[in-house]
């Protein structure tokens, strides 16, 4: 049945007009849960706030949960949805760079967009910075053409990858988020608070 | 108070893992690439997997990379007389892992062929069933392939420009794959660009 | 920080997630239509003797007063309407997984009726029965010629297929078309005649596919 | 600063509540579209849009602006834009429901304006910067990506986690 779209079930045209829904409930809810906050985002480095580790975590375990479910009701086809290809030097250096911009600038790109929204200055030279980012590497691509794309696996599943099934990999995960919920509960009640 | 929210989350949480463990111990049915019967009835009725002779002859030509030929009659026929570049899967061996190898490719188009084109498409609808992608099967077999590209008839007087064309295209063809001769390359050279337009007309039937 | 401490809409949520899933197998019904056949076992008894009839045999069938059998045009609706054999019913391929249409036909298959298909060219008729045997239909052949040759009823399509598939078992045939030197033999007329069928056919199908 | 328990722009959702739903909007996107959602792509295209209008020669040449233009869709003619627009649109809303609607810079106390604004464009930088070396950020690779199970989606969100909790040290002062 699913993808809706990519199966033709419902009309190309219509693209764009669920990409603007989807981004809206999806706006809509990173601010209602404090993503338009610098302060509260960097919370889950120091320790006195893992409202986005909470909030990401959920949603991966809920997402990749409903998918498998999805998939097992046979109303998506898992073949069709597009799986992000793994570039294994391009994802470790692209991610501790990342990393780096996450701690400085407190906010990632999505969450930025969230503050621009609501009139958060420091998320408007945020996002202009990150377009900067993209311009350099960009023109600087020719230099960088070798990280982006070293090691290409694919588009490979991590269960594909150690040979495991999915579903016991997804049981899993959802035991290890539950732990880390509880992890940070205590932590957050033993590091100072801070007010923000 | 506080008691009673820690109680919700850790039902909360027992209900989610308890979600994913169901998950473990639902039952699996063979989920390979394999395609249920309605979506191979859909690929069955559709007459995009054909492609003609003359498709397959001009890229054979061309030195087509992307195209692999495969034979699905006997070893014994197999080893009489073949295509260029062709290998031998016979249908009865077709649904075996070991040939995985020359169906599955990403980049490369398939081409199934038999005498005529009934056992091709049999092997053709085994295969689409087990998942595999790009395969497609050579119409009219080499019974056409013999009567079109290697003894092509001469149209009437009053034919159209393009019969004639692949008229001509055809007999340089013959030249080429009936063995070596100094003249070929001179006959093919112009009959390649007639040749795009050929493999754009089979595009668009696809896309039909 | 209040509404951290409120699980209220959490718990909607959670019951909406969990109500979808349940909701998900209530409606979940097992797929009609199951392979009974491993791929390895439908390549079985393909050859055409095993799996096609030939006309004669079908104006047998036609002709008999105790029928056994059941002829299925698996052309389309108006293909079918523009002229058929007599008593054969209409099933279009694409909608012979339709509920009713398959549940026919297994019917007739469990009562050992004998289904016997045909189509527009031997691809089609050679198509519904691929399908059919794959998901267990045993009593099944199929006619494969075009639906012109078989109407007319007085040329053997059968035998005209398996001559074509039969071909180049032979080395004079093959010689006589990768050596140039043996192509005024006098035999080389003769294969192209065989053909004719075939080339009907692609025009057949080139129109149908657009 | 002191909490107050009355003021309705300190209150967020209970993070589990926007955790789930974000899953079932993500579920939703994957069953209509069968691609994930994403943020920096849109950064992107209007970057690649922006080269494009200024020197269209340059972009054309370019060997990484190319890949992303085509001589028939504009480079905003993208999901990803058009889900960013909603974005915006629904970060509004939600702003505005709980007054939060404001020009003003969040930063700690304990340090300037001009300083948190200076670190918030290298962050965006650095961010901007990784995000195309791994082809996504947060959004597109790490949660699009682990939703779906993808290698690569997993070792992106375990560099980003792993690096910023490794360099959280050096910027503490500008935090907490």
């Amino acid at each position: 049945m699913g993808p809706l779209i990519p199966q033709g079930i419902i009309p190309g045209q219509w693209n764009n007009v669920i990409a603007v829904l989807i981004g809206m409930a999806f706006g809509f809810i990173m601010e209602g849960s404090g993503f338009s906050s610098s302060r509260k985002i960097v919370g889950l480095f120091y320790g006195y706030d893992f409202t986005v580790l909470k909030v990401f975590f959920t949603a991966t375990v809920t997402a990749a949960i409903g998918l498998l479910y999805f998939s097992y009701l046979g109303w998506i086809d898992l073949s069709m949805v597009h799986i992000h290809p793994t570039y294994v030097t391009g994802a470790i250096v692209g991610g501790v760079v990342m990393g780096v911009g996450f701690v400085t600038g407190g906010f990632c790109p999505g969450t930025s967009f969230c503050g621009v929204a609501i009139g958060k200055i420091d998320a408007i030279i945020y996002t202009l910075g990150l377009m900067a980012g993209i311009f350099v590497f960009s023109e600087a691509f020719s230099v960088f053409e070798k990280l982006y794309d070293g090691n290409y696996l694919g588009e490979i599943t991590i269960t594909e990858f150690f040979g495991l099934s999915p579903y016991l990999f997804v049981f899993f995960f959802t035991l290890a988020a539950i732990a880390i919920f509880f992890i940070t509960s205590i932590i957050v009640k033993r590091v100072e608070e801070v007010n923000y | 108070m506080i008691m009673k929210i820690s109680r919700t989350y850790l039902i909360l949480s027992v209900l989610l893992a308890g979600l994913a463990f169901v998950l473990v111990l639902l039952p699996k049915t063979t989920r390979n690439k394999e395609i249920q019967p309605d979506k191979l009835l859909i690929e069955i009725n559709d007459p995009a997997r054909f492609v003609n002779p003359d498709f397959i002859a001009e890229r054979l030509i061309n030195e087509d990379p992307s195209l692999q030929l495969v034979d699905v009659r006997t070893k014994d026929q197999f080893s009489k007389f073949t295509l260029p570049g062709a290998v031998n899967i016979p249908l009865n061996e077709m649904s075996n892992e070991e040939w995985d190898e020359s169906l599955n490719h990403e980049d490369k188009d398939v081409i199934l062929f038999s005498n005529d084109d009934l056992y091709a498409d049999q092997a053709w609808i085994i295969s689409a069933r087990q998942g595999y992608k790009n395969i497609y099967v050579m119409k009219g077999g080499l019974n056409l392939w013999f009567k079109d590209i290697l003894s092509p008839e001469k149209p009437s007087e009053t034919a159209s420009k393009e019969e004639f064309e692949t008229y001509y295209f055809r007999k340089a063809a013959a030249q080429y794959f009936r063995g070596p001769s100094s003249i070929i390359k001179t006959d093919i050279a112009p009959s390649n660009v007639e040749l795009k337009k050929k493999e754009k007309k089979i595009s668009a039937e696809g896309g039909c | 920080m209040a509404e951290v401490y409120k699980t209220k809409r959490l718990k909607i949520a959670s019951a909406i997630f969990i109500a979808l899933i349940v909701i998900g197998f209530l409606t979940f019904h097992k797929p009609l239509y199951k392979y009974t056949l491993t791929p390895e076992q439908a390549l079985v008894g393909l050859s055409l003797p095993e799996s096609t009839i030939g006309s004669v045999e079908i104006r047998e069938i036609i002709n008999s007063e105790k029928k056994n059998a059941v002829l299925v045009d698996v052309r389309n609706v108006q293909d079918y309407a523009s002229g058929h054999i007599n008593g054969a019913i209409n099933i279009p391929l694409i909608d012979i997984l339709n509920e009713q249409n398959y549940s026919h036909l297994r019917d007739l298959d469990q009562d050992q009726v004998n289904i016997i298909i045909y189509g527009k060219d031997h691809l089609q008729a050679n198509g519904a029965f691929m399908l059919l045997k794959q998901l267990g239909f045993k009593n099944m052949k199929f006619i494969a010629s075009e639906f012109d040759i078989i109407s007319k009823m007085n040329n053997d399509g059968l035998k005209e297929l398996q001559l074509l598939e039969n071909m180049f078992m032979d080395d004079s045939i093959i010689n006589q078309f990768v050596n140039p030197t043996s192509k005024k033999d006098s035999t080389t007329e003769d294969p192209p005649e065989k053909i004719t069928p075939v080339k009907k056919a692609k025009k057949n199908s080139s129109e149908g596919g657009c | 600063m002191k909490t107050n328990i009355e003021d309705k722009s300190k209150i967020y959702y209970n993070p589990y509540f926007g955790g789930v739903v974000l899953g079932l909007i993500l579920l939703a996107t994957f069953y209509f579209t069968g691609r994930g959602l994403g943020a920096s792509g849109a950064a992107k295209s209007t970057v690649v849009a922006a080269v494009d209008k200024l020197a269209p020669e340059h972009a054309q040449k370019s060997a990484y602006y190319s890949k992303f233009l085509s001589d028939d869709e504009h480079p905003l003619n993208n999901w990803l834009v058009f889900e960013v627009i909603g974005m915006l649109a629904g970060a509004f809303l939600s702003g505005a429901l709980s007054g939060r609607l404001k020009f003003r810079t969040e930063h700690n106390p304990k340090i300037t304006t001009k300083r948190r604004l200076i670190f918030a464009g290298i962050g965006g930088f650095f961010f901007g910067f990784g995000s195309q070396i791994a082809r996504g950020c947060t959004s597109g690779a790490a949660l699009s990506g682990a939703a779906v199970l993808s290698l690569g989606g997993f070792i992106t969100m375990m560099a980003i986690f792993g690096s910023a909790y490794g360099f959280a040290y050096f910027f503490r002062k500008l935090w907490i």
